[in-house]
């Protein structure tokens, strides 16, 4: 089953946007061909990729090594393209083009400072995502994971002001602090019982080993604690804090590159390191499916509660990025289906409400959702992407939220684990509720919801929408979100094609 | 060696170290520690090793009483107890 | 035997006169006659130990070609006496000189004339 | 061989008569009462061991240090006369007093 | 003449400082050049006997040629342990002889030949040590070593400098003291001094190793060394000492006085009283890696809450020397944990050399000495920026500089040897680390005043602290840039080196381990 | 107050284990004890030292044999660390004063010429006893191969007697005889003297201080007499080091580095 192609399109997906760095800084001064560059880059970054779809939906894995063995661990840091992999650099790399335009609106409508080293390490953290995206062992995506996690604080910190360096001050603890504290040691566990060996190819690492019950459970949370990118709840509070990043920043990085590396790595751990098999004999994966359940519901009662955009949006990231986590723990083909296309379709769904809030903020400088009422007809645009985006993350149709939902709660209700099938119900209805009235209050605005309301007649006049290189960008993922609902076939095939790899 | 001098050495040895310590005067403190010289000296001499008694000997008497006394003169004197 | 009897009437001279020494600076009144005591007994005393040794060392003499060890160390005792009697009164008149220096007051009898407050810093 | 035993007697008496000059230590009064001690004890530590030596009957070892005592002893002494000379207090008629010495007030 | 180069190694320092002793007084200028010249003769020599430990083996030198029996003469001996540190000790003492340029003749060019001199004798004390093997000639070439470091270190014009040199005194003499006590029971015990010959005393008479004697003689021996490497509860002399002395003597005191202690510990422990004899009882070593434990959280914790950056970089000192201790004594059995700590005494010595220039670069040409100083250095100095990045990511322990290695063996160790408080306590430290070293990061990376700090300001309060009242002087009489640019990048890129490679120098630690014939059973 | 209850405590601890240690030791002088005897095994150092020295090096004083030819890297490097005692002093303290200090330095001058008899009297005994001393210093170097005494010791008392010298009058008195360069450059051939017979040897094709081999330099009868004729020069360096650092740091400590107006 295992066959693989040697080849070195993954490292050139990978390197090239790191080519594109020295571009970006040599045109600083020349806008026009720094963004050139970057959109150059984005480009090849998703020729590359796409290129390697065939080989991946062949069923074969591409495979190269990079450093034949680290000297001393004797890992070596080599890139292995399975269809997880793939699945994620698609959407990483095509979803960065669309961002890397809305940030030129963005920036400039807002007239950001540093703009050279905000597009520099934007293209750096793409490198450290499609990394971690192709990783063939545990050492090379720890390794990617950290520079991710180095690389998006200057984002984070951008503003520079002292809200920002509070946020990127959390941001960095938590994420270096959590890997060093749980992930290293972790890493390091999983090395002396596996005897050095920590490839992703082949039978998962740990599956010959007769781990005890316990010392999987504190091995499997120490893996999903240290990879705290993916948000389990007590360590989730860098990804509220870090909102205050310029919304580009947050569009790609906390709806799509950042976070979902986090659940990445979890499914990788789940699926490569203990392997199916294993946790389902020692029922290790029900602690983790708890946590993740509770996090879903927990995120989203306190999602309810905010009122600033952008924080009910990383709330609800949060629950989001629990729900993939619950579905893989859940350990069944349909569950485990599922996550991997919530992956895509939580993407997409969330970095259209990113865009929406970013273009909300740049049009007219509102934050706050008690703000909005009737800004559909300022902004007719965004706020119909809007309503799409949120369909899709809440999971209603016609989006591919629907999708990617309808197979987790089948997965959860094959499983067996009904109460866990009621707890995405439940967070449904929760996500719905914080949501939809926002599209609702913007369209059909309640009488004193800003005071001064005035009448509802829509005109075209009225409209005064972000810049285009804005709006572009919205629309677009906002029709995705639909058009996948309609042909969400390579996302199915890939994530069928993911668990015949790992079962 | 010789047990009724180590003894009473020894005693003396204590009773220097500790007048040494605690005398308020830094001149006289250093002059005491200069006893404390003399005296190892004549432990070491009666003990039989005569090269560390003679090193005793001449550096005791002749450089370290004075160089700390040359020391507490570039202080501030306490007392004059 | 006459050596050794002379010696030990030398050395037992000598450790009396440590013995008054010591009294005296035990039992004096104030810095100077103390000084005084301790000064001259034991440079007197020390002389006196030292000579007694020096002669003890006459015992085993037999001839200056043979013995010229001996006469060495009798040589070295001797020295030893000569510069205790040098060194010894310099330093406690340099201690006494410096005392009347820091104004260390001497104890005058009730009713006799104080004939150091006439020439005091006179020098 | 009673000689030594006179020997070590005489020795301990020296050492014993050292105590009435540790007892001038403890008390004081002045400073110079216990630089005088200290004297007092170098002297005795000069005599004491050339009676060492003569106990062990290799006098002409010990006296070489004895040697070194009896000349270096007065060094400690002058080194502090020397120091109550420069450092003495203020004088009752600031006129009649010797030129001060500088490095004193420098610091 | 390749049989002569342990004696080499300890001569070419000690010709160098007569040298800048006598020539100097006549002109300063030849001080600098002399001494260059003579380090960069002894990084040769450490390189060769290094390359003839590795090629023929242990090179063992008898001075005056006192061989048979052994121990009555003076037994020098350079095996595969410390051939590696010999080398590290030349290129660290290389590095810092450059960024000493003209540091202390700007201000009082008198001293500068003194000022060589020490720096000199402390490299020949260093090297020294390393090599000896005997008990007693240690001794004294610790004394040659702390001596001149007093000196290095009062040689400031700082009163808390001098006041700080003062207690490093107090406490290094006691040490020392504690170290010659211990060897004056063994030698009473065994007869001997010499190391090997001791070792083999010991394994051949139970009843001899078994003595109380013998213990309290390690026990004191452990204990003045631990006062010289400022382990724990002996720590308190160090912070002040190296952050408030010249920069230049900080940056030599600071990676090498610590670590070689550390060596000595090894060295003691495996040479002299031996791994089985250590280790006899577990009780021994528990509480040593506790209080290693309580070492690094303390220093960890002691430099969050230090403000000036130096006092912060030696606290982090201390909670290195924990790693170290720790390490070397967890007992695990495959020796992962002694392979660390020897790994990471020269990983610490360049991560430190790294930090203290960087550090000393900030106090000398921006008067950068608190960390709040540093605002906008990234802009205003990148190339040390860089550098001190470089080192910091070592510390916090970053995968490919040397900091993750030496930390992923000594993690290694305690998990092997179950001593997971030991590992707790790295991963916190590690933590820690990161606040900091971030914590600097954001300040020096989005510093608002890339032109002017107010470091620039005269009388800001730092003059007294300072090494040099640069404010004084004119900016020209600066040293070149590149006298301080060229160490923090050479060791920086050191620092990757030994993280890249270093699967061969442990494979070299690894060796030593495996030579010793109480240990090859560990081994396989 | 606290600080000194944990001092005494921490000192009571230290002794009561030293004390405890020694309850484990031979007897005092014990002919079997390892360290005179050694163990079985293992002959013991002091028994090779007591039987053999004299016929290695045909030096009397085993203690002096020890020093300066068994161990003599030992002792090579304590005179190092006197030398480097004295860097460090210098170091610390030295400072070439300013102008301002000239004045002061005349003023002093003129103190001692008023007829003060305490100098009279002191300055006296000192012109007699310094040569004595000095002569007894080299004396002590010289017959070191025969009794207790020897560079150490010799450079000590040869220090101390300028000592002496500038407490009886004054320290320009004796920097002087013994000024600051000469000094530095005393100690420094010091220790050269001393190298140097090790670094002949190593010419040679010994090892370093390997006497034995300077045979031939020194024209005896056999390498024991070089031994024994090395180890005089070998002593001869410490006493010049020793001298020089002894004076050096007396002249250094007693003025703060400034050389004039001290003790």
């Amino acid at each position: 089953m295992e066959n693989t192609v040697s080849s070195f399109l993954p490292v050139w997906a990978c390197l090239a946007s790191l080519l594109a760095v020295p571009l970006i800084v040599i045109f600083r001064k020349e806008i026009f061909l720094r963004e050139l560059s970057t959109f150059t880059a984005g480009f090849v970054k998703l020729g590359f990729v796409i290129a390697m779809l065939p080989i991946i939906l062949e069923g074969k894995v591409i495979t190269t090594t990079l450093v034949p063995a680290i000297s001393g661990i004797n890992v070596p840091i080599e890139f292995r393209v399975d269809a997880l992999g793939i699945l994620f650099a698609l959407v990483a790399s095509s979803l960065w083009i669309v961002t890397s335009l809305y940030g030129v609106g963005y920036m400039r409508g807002l007239k950001e400072h540093s703009q050279t080293r905000f597009f520099a390490f934007f293209a750096v953290s793409l490198s450290a995502t499609l990394g971690v995206a192709f990783a063939g062992n545990l050492l090379t995506l720890y390794l990617f994971y950290e520079m991710l996690s180095l690389a998006t604080w200057p984002l984070v910190t951008h503003h520079q002001d002292k809200e920002a360096r509070t946020g990127g001050r959390t941001y960095l603890v938590f994420l270096l602090g959590t890997s060093i504290a749980f992930a290293i040691p972790a890493i390091i566990y999983t090395y002396l019982q596996a005897d050095g060996d920590l490839s992703f190819a082949g039978p998962a690492i740990l599956a010959g080993n007769d781990l005890g019950y316990l010392p999987a459970v504190c091995l499997l949370l120490a893996f999903a604690f240290g990879f705290s990118k993916a948000g389990l709840m007590p360590f989730h509070s860098w990804l509220p804090g870090a909102m205050v990043a310029p919304t580009p920043v947050s569009a790609l990085l906390h709806a799509v590159a950042v976070v979902k590396v986090g659940v990445f790595c979890v499914i990788r751990v789940v699926t490569g390191i203990f392997g199916i098999d294993l946790l389902r004999d020692l029922g290790a994966n029900l602690v983790l499916c708890w946590i993740a359940a509770f996090t879903v519901i927990t995120s989203s009662l306190i999602a309810l509660s905010q009122d600033s955009l952008k924080r009910r949006l990383a709330f609800s990231t949060i629950g989001q990025l629990s729900y993939i986590v619950l579905g893989v723990a859940l350990l069944h083909e349909f569950a485990v289906e599922g996550a991997v296309l919530h992956i895509a379709a939580h993407a997409v769904g969330k970095i259209t409400l990113f865009f929406c809030a970013g273009a909300i903020f740049v049009a007219t400088g509102k934050k706050y959702i008690s703000q909005m009422a009737g800004l559909g007809k300022q902004m007719p645009f965004t706020m119909a992407a809007f309503f799409l985006g949120s369909l899709g993350v809440i999971g209603l149709p016609p989006s591919i939220g629907l999708i990617s939902k309808f197979h987790l709660v089948l997965g959860a209700a094959e499983a067996g684990q009904i109460a866990l099938m009621v707890v995405f119900l439940i967070s449904t209805i929760l996500n719905a509720a914080y949501f939809l009235p926002i599209s609702y209050q913007a369209f059909f605005p309640s009488k004193d919801a800003e005071g001064d309301l005035v009448d509802t007649k829509f005109s075209w006049d009225a409209v005064r929408e972000a810049p285009p290189a804005c709006v572009i960008p919205l629309v677009f993922t906002a029709c995705l979100t639909v058009g996948l609902f309609f042909a969400p076939n390579l996302f199915l095939e890939l994530s069928n094609l993911f668990f015949e790899q790992v079962k | 060696m010789i047990l009724a001098f180590d003894i009473v050495i020894l005693v003396f040895l204590v009773i220097a170290a500790i007048i040494s310590l605690s005398v308020k005067d830094l001149l006289s403190a250093s002059m005491i520690y200069g006893i404390y010289g003399f005296l190892i000296c004549l432990l070491w001499a009666e003990m039989g090793a005569v090269d560390v008694a003679f090193t005793e000997a001449s550096v005791g008497a002749g450089i370290s009483t004075v160089l700390l006394v040359a020391t507490v003169f570039n202080t501030k004197r306490k007392s004059s107890d | 035997m006459i050596i050794t009897i002379l010696s030990v009437l030398l050395i037992g001279a000598g450790t009396v006169f440590f013995l008054g020494a010591a009294v005296g600076l035990v039992r004096f009144p104030d810095f100077y006659t103390r000084t005084h005591a301790a000064g001259k007994g034991d440079t007197l005393s020390s002389l006196l130990v030292i000579l007694g040794y020096c002669v003890y060392q006459l015992k085993d003499f037999e001839s200056f070609g043979e013995s010229w060890p001996i006469l060495l160390v009798i040589l070295k005792l001797l020295g030893i006496s000569v510069f205790i009697l040098i060194t010894s009164p310099t330093s406690t008149h340099a201690l006494m000189d410096a005392g009347w220096e820091d104004k260390v007051e001497p104890t005058i009898q009730e009713g006799h004339p104080n004939h150091l407050n006439d020439d005091s810093g006179k020098f | 061989m009673t000689f030594e035993y006179f020997s070590i007697g005489v020795g301990l008496a020296v050492l014993i008569f050292m105590l009435p000059a540790m007892w001038r230590l403890t008390v004081g009064p002045t400073a110079l009462d216990r630089i005088v001690a200290v004297n007092v004890i170098g002297t005795k530590t000069a005599v004491l061991l050339v009676i060492i030596g003569v106990i062990f009957g290799r006098v002409e070892m010990f006296v070489d240090f004895a040697l070194a005592y009896a000349l270096l002893n007065f060094t400690g002494s002058l080194a502090a006369a020397r120091f109550l000379h420069k450092t003495k207090r203020p004088a009752v008629e600031p006129e009649k007093e010797f030129p001060t010495e500088s490095s004193r007030t420098e610091s | 003449m390749s049989d002569q180069l342990p004696a080499v190694l300890v001569l070419a320092p000690l010709f160098g400082a007569l040298l800048v002793t006598l020539v100097g007084w006549k002109d300063h200028r030849v001080c600098f050049p002399i001494t260059a010249t003579t380090l960069f003769v002894t990084l040769l020599t450490a390189i060769a006997a290094a390359y003839q430990v590795f090629t023929t083996g242990t090179i063992d030198y008898f001075v005056g040629g006192w061989e048979e029996p052994i121990g009555i003469g003076i037994h020098l001996r350079i095996d595969a342990l410390n051939a590696l540190l010999l080398v590290a000790i030349a290129i660290v003492a290389f590095l810092v002889s450059f960024f000493s340029i003209r540091r202390i003749g700007e201000k009082n060019a008198e001293k500068t030949p003194y000022f060589y001199s020490l720096f000199l004798m402390l490299c020949l004390g260093l090297f020294g040590i390393t090599i000896a093997g005997d008990a007693f000639n240690l001794f004294v070439l610790v004394e040659v070593s702390s001596l001149t470091s007093y000196g290095l270190i009062a040689m400031g014009s700082s009163r808390r400098g001098t006041l700080a040199a003062f207690n490093y005194v107090l406490m290094g003499t006691v040490g020392a003291s504690f170290y010659l006590i211990g060897v004056g029971y063994l030698y009473l015990k065994t007869g001997t001094l010499n190391m090997q010959e001791i070792h083999t005393i010991m394994g051949a008479n139970p009843e001899i190793a078994a003595s109380k004697a013998v213990s309290i003689a390690f026990l004191f021996i452990l204990i003045g060394i631990w006062i010289k490497m400022a382990f724990f509860p002996l720590h308190g002399w160090l912070p002040n000492a190296y952050s408030y002395c010249p920069s230049s003597s900080a940056c030599l005191l600071a990676p090498l006085m610590t670590k070689i202690s550390v060596y000595v510990m090894i060295r003691v422990m495996l040479s002299v009283f031996g791994y089985d004899w250590v280790f006899l009882s577990p009780g021994w070593s528990n509480l040593v890696v506790w209080l290693a434990v309580i070492a690094i959280l303390v220093g960890s914790i002691l430099a969050l809450a230090q403000r000036e950056l130096k006092k912060m970089l030696c606290y982090l000192i201390v909670a290195e020397v924990g790693y170290m201790v720790g390490g070397a004594w967890l007992a695990d059995k495959e020796l992962w944990g002694l392979t660390g700590s020897l790994y990471h005494i020269l990983a610490d010595a360049m991560m430190t050399l790294c930090l203290f220039l960087a550090a000393g670069i900030f106090a000398k040409r921006f008067r950068a000495r608190e960390i709040s100083d540093l605002e906008g250095m990234f802009r205003r100095a990148p190339v040390v920026s860089i550098g001190f990045v470089v080192g910091a990511l070592a510390m916090i322990g970053v995968p490919p500089t040397a900091g993750f290695f030496s930390k992923f063996y000594l993690i290694r160790g305690g998990m092997d040897a179950g001593h997971w408080e030991f590992v707790v306590a790295l991963l916190i430290s590690s933590l820690v680390n990161a606040v900091l070293f971030f914590r600097i990061f954001e300040i020096a990376f989005f510093g608002n005043k890339p032109a002017e700090g107010h470091g620039h300001e005269e009388g800001d309060g730092h003059e007294d602290e300072a090494d040099l009242p640069l404010s004084k002087n004119p900016p020209t009489s600066a040293p070149p840039a590149w006298a301080g640019i060229f160490p923090l990048l050479t060791s920086a890129a050191l620092i990757l080196l030994l993280g890249i490679f270093n699967g061969e120098i442990v494979g070299f630690i690894r060796v030593f381990l495996e030579s010793l014939p109480h240990l090859a059973s560990h081994l396989q | 107050m606290l600080s000194k209850v944990f001092a005494t405590l921490a000192v009571v601890i230290t002794g009561s284990i030293l004390l405890y240690g020694v309850t484990d030791f031979p007897a005092f002088g014990d002919p079997k004890s390892p360290a005179s005897a050694g163990v079985p095994g293992s002959e013991s150092v002091s028994q090779y030292f007591i039987t053999e020295s004299y016929g290695d090096t045909k030096v009397p004083n085993l203690v002096t044999s020890v020093l300066a030819d068994y161990r003599g890297y030992d002792t090579m490097f304590e005179t190092v660390v006197i030398f480097a005692a004295g860097m460090a002093i210098f170091a610390i303290l030295r400072v070439v004063g300013d102008e301002k200090d000239s004045r002061k330095k005349r003023v002093e001058e003129n103190t001692f010429t008023n007829g003060d008899h305490s100098r009279i009297i002191v300055g006296t005994t000192c012109r007699i006893v310094v040569p004595v001393i000095q002569l007894f210093a080299l004396y002590v170097i010289a017959h070191g191969h025969h009794s207790p005494g020897g560079g150490f010791q010799g450079g000590v008392i040869l220090g101390a007697s300028f000592i002496i010298l500038a407490l009886s009058d004054h320290l320009n008195a004796a920097l002087r005889r013994f000024s600051e360069k000469s000094y530095t450059i005393i100690a420094v051939v010091g220790i050269l003297i001393y190298a140097a017979f090790g670094v002949v040897a190593q010419l040679l094709g010994a090892n370093f201080l390997d006497y034995g081999v300077l045979q031939p330099l020194l024209f005896t009868d056999g390498p024991e007499m070089a031994r024994s004729h090395s180890m005089l020069g070998v002593e001869i360096g410490v006493a010049f080091t020793v001298t020089a650092i002894m004076f050096a740091i007396y002249a250094n400590l007693s003025t703060r580095g400034l050389l004039r107006n001290g003790l």
